[in-house]
């Protein structure tokens, strides 16, 4: 094409176009269309593999989270853990480039492992992949084994690995390979028959609320159940400030994690994030194995408290009889402002089938729930509790749809607020109704991630947001003569 | 540039002496390629002893990114008009959806895509490669999106191993929705950090982009292009107003805010100006050989460096210019006084520490010391050489100079140097604040801005204040010890 | 006046006018006229004597609150309390009516304390006042000893009494009124000579926030420090919903008050609303004293767990240095969403003294600081804490003013935003700011009386809630341009 | 009026029963004199036997208020263009400032005024008297609030006591100000309820308002005025909208969203719609007397009684009117159908008990019964015989009527009868909540609201449903014990 006939003139779209085309997006036919899309995904709520992984490589003490691949993803990674924890997320990368694409990895990680072991002093380096080394087959095994024999490791250094995809699976895939990954090399070795260490396993999973995990601990603590939370992030992504930065500030004692394989039991609180180390679990350690539903809401509460109470032959302690009826009390005092309010929810399918049990629970009505990458089995799972409960009636399950297709569905079928993670700000703000902030990332509030939303305590926290928020809506548009001194 | 006073305490020895006992501290090896990455500086000398630009050394934790940073991150995020999709697994898109602050102008979604597209790579894709499902993806977007002015395709690291051709793909596109369709290649594992990012997004917008349009507005004498300003936090909209101002017309930005028509014009223009040299050189360098279009770094960080480029600028005009220059430095000075007399008692005599990306390290001392601060170190992400030899002659002798710094050597020199500041990334913010030290995001601007202009240094003033001065440090030591 | 001559037309103000006034009240010149009142008082911050007497004699445990004076009076308090604690607020009274303005209480005190005994079974009445007694000059002291004399109650009943006329000071005077007597008749005779209970005396004050008393509970738990919270409101206050209706959910034991007389320590954590109490614990009560303020921020909670160490001998327990760190931590993060901002303040002295020593401590910049009846004393103590800081510069306390003057303050010299009860929503209304509700009471939202705003999480706490909703205000009031995922 | 079914398990021995036995547990003296009024229904018994408007028992936990309550929370507070002034220590305008809901319309602080005026006596005022206070206080809020329509002075209880003679400062202040200023001496211990104080209004309303202003416009054949609704939650701005489209038109309210030069022109209406009976009785009698104007008592509680007032109210007017009534009925059949389709099926066969102030025992059972609700007790806090005498009627024989019941009385009657819903105050609200028992307050509508008129029955029925059926109740049993 000659030059000259090519040189097109700046476009200006006019104003109409402008308002047809923002008009035709909130339309059923656009929604329609959206709804067609097979190949562009567009706002996606979910992260890749190595993301997970390193949540759990941070979560024990003492251990450095090392990514063989790309120096940018570990960059990613780190950076979206300090933006939602306001933190210091530590990791390092044995940085593979071009060279790496054509002869592998094996120096980079020779190189990596010998310089991050020197300079940091980890306990235990737990290793995950990026895209590179997964597409041009690196074998971490042999390479980890070579970095050892060839003097870059000492022998003794914990070196557990995981492949961690991003082209299959989402974070919380990563977090259950890195997991399993870990909990072999640490239990190695340490089975021993008919011993029983008489605790509690807890694997809270993929959770970016710290308050959480502590309302787990704390719940064992009143019920005198001695536990062992396997990858606990609670105090290494909420450690204080007293003028010292430690780059090892808390996470599960590598001891206790060696010593879990002969607990009395062991207990996941998020089915989807744990599914293959719960299933090497079930093989390798003693004691029960239980799944169950994270605790959001009372009933869920309730089921944990039982269970445990079961397991340990332990009283149901006053204090959490106390709290169970502070929070009953809390919600039916507030069932007024969410009863028969309409829900949109997204975000990891363990957060849905809690967040929308405390839905139903409360008589608000769950409308859209939405996955951005989860399995029938979920769909399956989330449809038959929607159908536990009148509220559930008229709401719908969406797998493998993304927070565009949601806007769609926000514009064309309005509901009264929408549940999920940051990601969710910009379909919540053209429905124009208010984002609650309860997943993960949470990057534009503060310490939203400190206060628990599970148990009890949890449920009273979650009403209390929903609640106030649109009580404040309430004031705020209301013309001055519905402006009232009691809501 | 006037020769830097010198820093209390900080001379070349007792720099180098830091420089020896951190490497000692290292593996043999690593040492040897990180000691010419380290240096106390010597403002005279030319070039810089530091070298640059080099692969990380593997687990050192360098603070890096990759070449898809460099180019979705920094140079194609901030274009409004155009879907860019990040072609490859789900993780790149998302972590960078929104994490720029390049604010963007017109409807989300409807005129501008602050969005995050994505091919969402599966196994299948990796095995049976991803061109149909690209080709179907830009025919989707372009339906759904109808006002976009074009597409971009930005690889991810699985696209260069699995043997795809996304520029056959974007031609094919680019006739069948007769809209631009520009590939990039930049690819994650490509080159040794952003920097080759930016160097492909240059090529790509030389072979795809440049030259195809024109402006609808006859040309003028002041048409001049801003080159290297992403508008992070608003810097564009507090830069532009300054240049027009002095009588110029800004007729397109490289890239923020950006229209990626006019930027496609930009060969019409009479005068490149220049903020980040380190990512868009390339362009101004093709387009003066090309287009014979001269070019002028230029620096709008600090009162200070504000009156010096637009004096240099107007050099490049006529008379009209040179006067509507001193015009507008006079109409300024009262303001930039006040701020400088409100902060300045408060900040005369601190030091700060400074590790940005490419070009901030050397660019905001002068606004620093506008203040009255002084920068005892400094050290860049992913500058070369040219960034370097800028950057000596802007600090003190002796001062510490750090590239690619680790985080292992940058807490060992902020251990030692003390500063009352440091300004780098998020990922290094609360490492240093968890030890008391008061920090400011010098990416992001810690979520406020803009910083470029007059009316950026009221704003920076007030935040660097605030971050030095606030009495929560005076919290930190706890009575209980 | 003849009728026809008297008879106007209904009037119509015309918008012009109504125009003209609605910006007259905005004008500096109305502000001057506004604060030239000498004789109106315009939306009143604070409440009458009894209603404190009654938050006391509630907190005890099987104490059945009597109001001597008009029923009017006790349903007012009643529903004050449901409304800002969603709870049952139970309190009897003997109904004063015109006879009794003529001929004195007394038979309605002999038939109220005979009734109210029998029907509700309590183990102590702590009888309080209404103007009506007051002004007629009833001799509680003489009519209690009477009703006992003529059998209308077992003598053993513990009956303590306070005049407590709403004519004079507020309802913290009324708390320390009726707190100063119930303890004097529980610890009459309970005082032995060097007998020490090793006991620590916590006296919270008027605080409508059951969450701040808990703070206080667990922080000697945590210290190992055996304690008596005299008036424990807490669970009476938030008691749970199981299915049964408690009457007495709670309160302070009283053979606990009765002993405390013998207490190691006592410590009054509100200076003004114990004055005649702390006088009279200084002369009767064994062991030190201790007035501190409420411990808002970190540096109050600092002083007060140096303070309680140093008189239990006990070390600062890991727990809370931990929670100190993670305060502080909190602080500095998120010190550029409140630094600089300028705020008013509204209600009770002690609050109002720890609300803004947190935000001098975040860098806020507390600009109208009004308490609408308060004492020289207090303002000069206020002052001085706003000297102690340079973000005190420029802020103005006033000290009965009320909260139409605050309203003038606000649109004349305009602040950021407004910390008190709900009464402030009308002026922050008008001034276009939001409302933080910090203090009593608040009847417009839910639960925020459950979690502290005092200690290490309650700086986290009152962070939190001012910082995000700024954040929730830049996103709903930006223009699209401005929209940002991160904040 | 059809009587009503009986309920299942509720027969005049079984209330008896109940009633002795709560009794039994009471000192003999408080059990004689509560036994008058507590009774069991006889639909057909005229007068009503129990008894009512007697002083308190003292000690037992009235739910009374008392006579300023009366007046200011219930007849002043509504009048939107008055400055009302609590006249006496602050407690009072405290508690009762917003906490009863009467919405109005206007400009707060400019022309309308929710808010609370205070004289704030202190102990001089009491030794002093408060009449020069008085006199200021209301030269400054008519300065400082110029389009007040007037300005009211509502005694608490010290006004009465020390000798004050508000009356001689509200003639004086009216002259000077050239304002109607109304002086009310509803000092809180007159009386035995708020009753009084609402007598006591009516009277300061005779006295001093009413026959002072005329309508701006001519007199019409449809004239009519509303009395005794206060506009809580909006329910005046529910039922006005009805009135009109029947072709009447509605001249003033009384009080709600009320002005007050409009009260005081009411002389001149055709007729006086009346709703809250026990609150406004006293002043239709007074301009049926003064000015000849009939009145007649309706209820817009629920589609039936809402058809049949209607109705009566077109007996009231010619033919077209009456035309326009069926009419309107007819318009809104099909959507309280709906309404009635929509919760019915949830609620058919559930019972209530209800304890409110002097009305809404009796009005609100149409709409509960609309829902299939049945009420197996109510009573007033401060309703007289005539009220009792209208009660009967509306409810079935043997169900347990009763009068000012105390915290004790009505905990046993709850807990035996077990309703599926109460319906009363926030005093009493936690208070069954606790016991696991779904609640409406039925003063406030729990915030909710307007429940009067067809928009108010979709609102009533949503609610009750949404209380009765909340899953939350489920949770109430613990599995833990």
């Amino acid at each position: 094409m000659s030059e000259a006939a090519a040189i097109k003139k700046v476009t200006e779209h006019s104003p109409e176009e402008i308002e047809k085309v923002k008009n035709w997006i909130n339309t059923e036919e656009y929604k329609e269309r959206n709804f067609a899309r097979s190949a562009l995904v567009v706002n996606p709520a979910h992260a890749c593999q190595p993301l997970g992984a390193q949540m759990v490589a941070t979560s024990f003490e003492g251990a450095l989270p090392f990514v063989h691949g790309s120096q940018g993803c570990a960059s990613y990674f780190r950076s979206t853990f300090s933006r939602h924890y306001r933190e210091p997320a530590a990791a390092t990368c044995d940085a593979m480039t071009e060279d790496g694409a054509v002869f592998g990895g094996q120096n980079n990680l020779f190189e990596g492992l010998e310089n991050a072991y020197a300079l940091y002093k980890p306990k235990m380096i737990p290793v995950y992949t990026t895209c590179m080394p997964e597409v041009i087959g690196d074998d971490l095994t042999a390479f980890i084994k070579n970095a050892k024999l060839q003097g870059h490791l000492p022998e003794n250094v914990l070196t557990p690995y995981a492949n961690t995809p991003s082209f299959n699976g989402t974070h919380i895939h990563g977090y259950d390979a890195m997991l399993k990954s870990i909990l072999e090399t640490l239990t190695e070795g340490q089975s021993i028959e008919g011993k029983c260490t008489g605790k509690l396993n807890i694997i809270p999973g993929f959770d970016g609320n710290v308050g959480n995990l502590r309302e787990y601990k704390r719940i064992c603590e009143l019920m005198g159940i001695p536990y062992t939370m396997l990858a606990d992030s609670s105090d290494v992504f909420d450690s204080g400030c007293d003028g010292e930065y430690r780059l090892y500030p808390g996470g599960t004692r590598l001891e206790d994690a060696a010593e879990s394989v002969n607990g009395k039991a062991t207990l996941a609180l998020q089915k989807y994030s744990t599914v293959t180390t719960m299933k090497w679990i079930e093989a390798e350690y003693t004691g029960e194995k239980v799944i169950m539903p994270m605790p959001f809401g009372v009933k869920k509460t309730d089921e944990l408290i039982l269970k445990l109470s079961e397991l340990f032959d332990k009283p149901v302690p006053e204090q959490l009889k106390k709290e169970r009826a502070q929070a009953v009390d809390a919600m039916t005092d507030a069932q007024q402002y969410l009863h028969g309010r309409k829900f949109a929810v997204a975000g990891d399918p363990d957060y849905l089938l809690g967040i929308v049990s405390f839905l139903l629970e409360m008589g608000a009505r769950p409308w859209h729930v939405l996955c951005s990458r989860a399995t029938k089995k979920f769909k399956k799972e989330m449809d038959a509790l929607l159908e536990s409960s009148p509220f559930g009636a008229g709401c719908t399950t969406y797998i493998n749809k993304d927070l565009w297709h949601m806007r769609s569905l926000l514009v064309t079928d309005p509901v009264d607020g929408i549940i999920g993670d940051t990601h969710a700000k910009w379909a919540a703000r053209d429905a124009k109704i208010p984002l609650f902030r309860i997943g993960f990332p949470i990057i534009d509030r503060v310490n939203l991630h400190r206060s628990p939303w599970v148990g009890y305590t949890g449920a009273i926290n979650m009403l209390t947001m929903i609640a106030n928020k649109f009580l404040d809506i309430k004031d705020e548009t209301c013309e001055d003569q519905w402006f009232e001194m009691m809501r | 540039m006037a020769e830097r006073k010198p820093i209390k305490g900080v001379t070349i020895e007792s720099t180098e002496k830091l420089i020896a006992e951190t490497l000692a501290e290292m593996p043999e090896k690593a040492a040897k390629k990180r000691a010419p990455h380290l240096g106390a500086n010597e403002p005279t000398a030319s070039p810089c002893a530091v070298k640059s630009n080099k692969k990380v050394v593997p687990g050192v934790m360098s603070q890096r990114g990759c070449a898809y940073a460099g180019a979705k991150g920094v140079v194609w995020g901030p274009i409004r008009d155009m879907v860019h999709v990040s072609h490859g697994p789900v993780g790149c898109g998302v972590y960078s959806w929104g994490t720029r602050r390049n604010l963007m102008q017109g409807v989300p979604g409807v005129t501008s895509f602050p969005m995050d597209f994505t091919s969402d790579f599966q196994e299948r894709d990796i095995v049976y490669g991803g061109d149909i499902k690209l080709e179907k993806l830009l025919k989707e977007a372009d339906e759904l999106f109808p006002l976009n002015k074009g597409m971009s395709i930005l690889s991810e690291c699985p696209v260069g191993l699995i043997g795809d051709d996304i520029n056959a793909v974007a031609k094919k596109m680019e006739n069948e929705l007769g809209k631009l369709v520009v590939p990039c290649n930049c690819e994650g594992f490509r080159g040794v950090s952003q920097s080759l990012g930016h160097h492909i997004s240059n090529d790509s917008i030389r072979d795809h982009i440049i030259g195809k349009f024109q402006f609808r507005e006859e040309p003028g004498p002041y048409d001049v292009a801003l080159i290297g300003d992403y508008n992070i936090g608003g810097d564009v909209w507090a830069a532009k107003p300054i240049l027009e101002e002095i009588g110029l017309t800004v007729k397109s930005v490289w890239t923020g805010d950006g229209e990626v028509e006019k930027i496609g014009a930009t060969h019409a223009v009479k005068l490149n100006l220049i903020h980040c040299y380190r990512s868009m050189n390339y362009m101004c360098k093709v387009m003066e050989e090309k287009w014979g279009i001269p070019w002028l770094e230029y620096n709008f960080f600090g009162p200070t460096k504000i009156e010096a480029s637009l004096r240099a600028i107007g050099e490049c005009f006529d008379d009209t210019i040179k006067a509507n220059v001193e015009q507008v430095i006079e109409k300024y000075k009262p303001a930039m006084q006040a701020v400088v007399a409100e902060y300045k008692p408060r900040l005369d005599g601190k030091t700060a520490m400074l590790f940005v990306g490419g070009l901030r390290p050397r660019h905001t001392i002068g606004a620093y010391e506008d203040l009255g601060i002084q920068i005892t170190g400094a050290g860049y992400e992913f500058a070369h050489q040219d960034d370097y030899d800028r950057t000596a002659p802007e600090m003190a002798k002796g001062t510490l100079i750090y590239d690619d710094v680790s985080e292992f050597e940058l807490e060992k020199f902020v251990e030692e140097l003390k500063p009352d500041l440091v300004g780098s990334g998020i990922k290094e913010k609360y490492v240093f604040q968890k030890a008391g030290i008061p920090f400011r995001q010098m990416h992001s601007w810690d979520y406020s801005g803009p910083y470029h202009g007059y009316e950026g240094f009221k704003i920076f003033a007030r935040d660097i204040d605030m971050a030095i001065n606030s009495p929560t440090w005076g919290l930190v030591k706890s009575p209980f010890e």
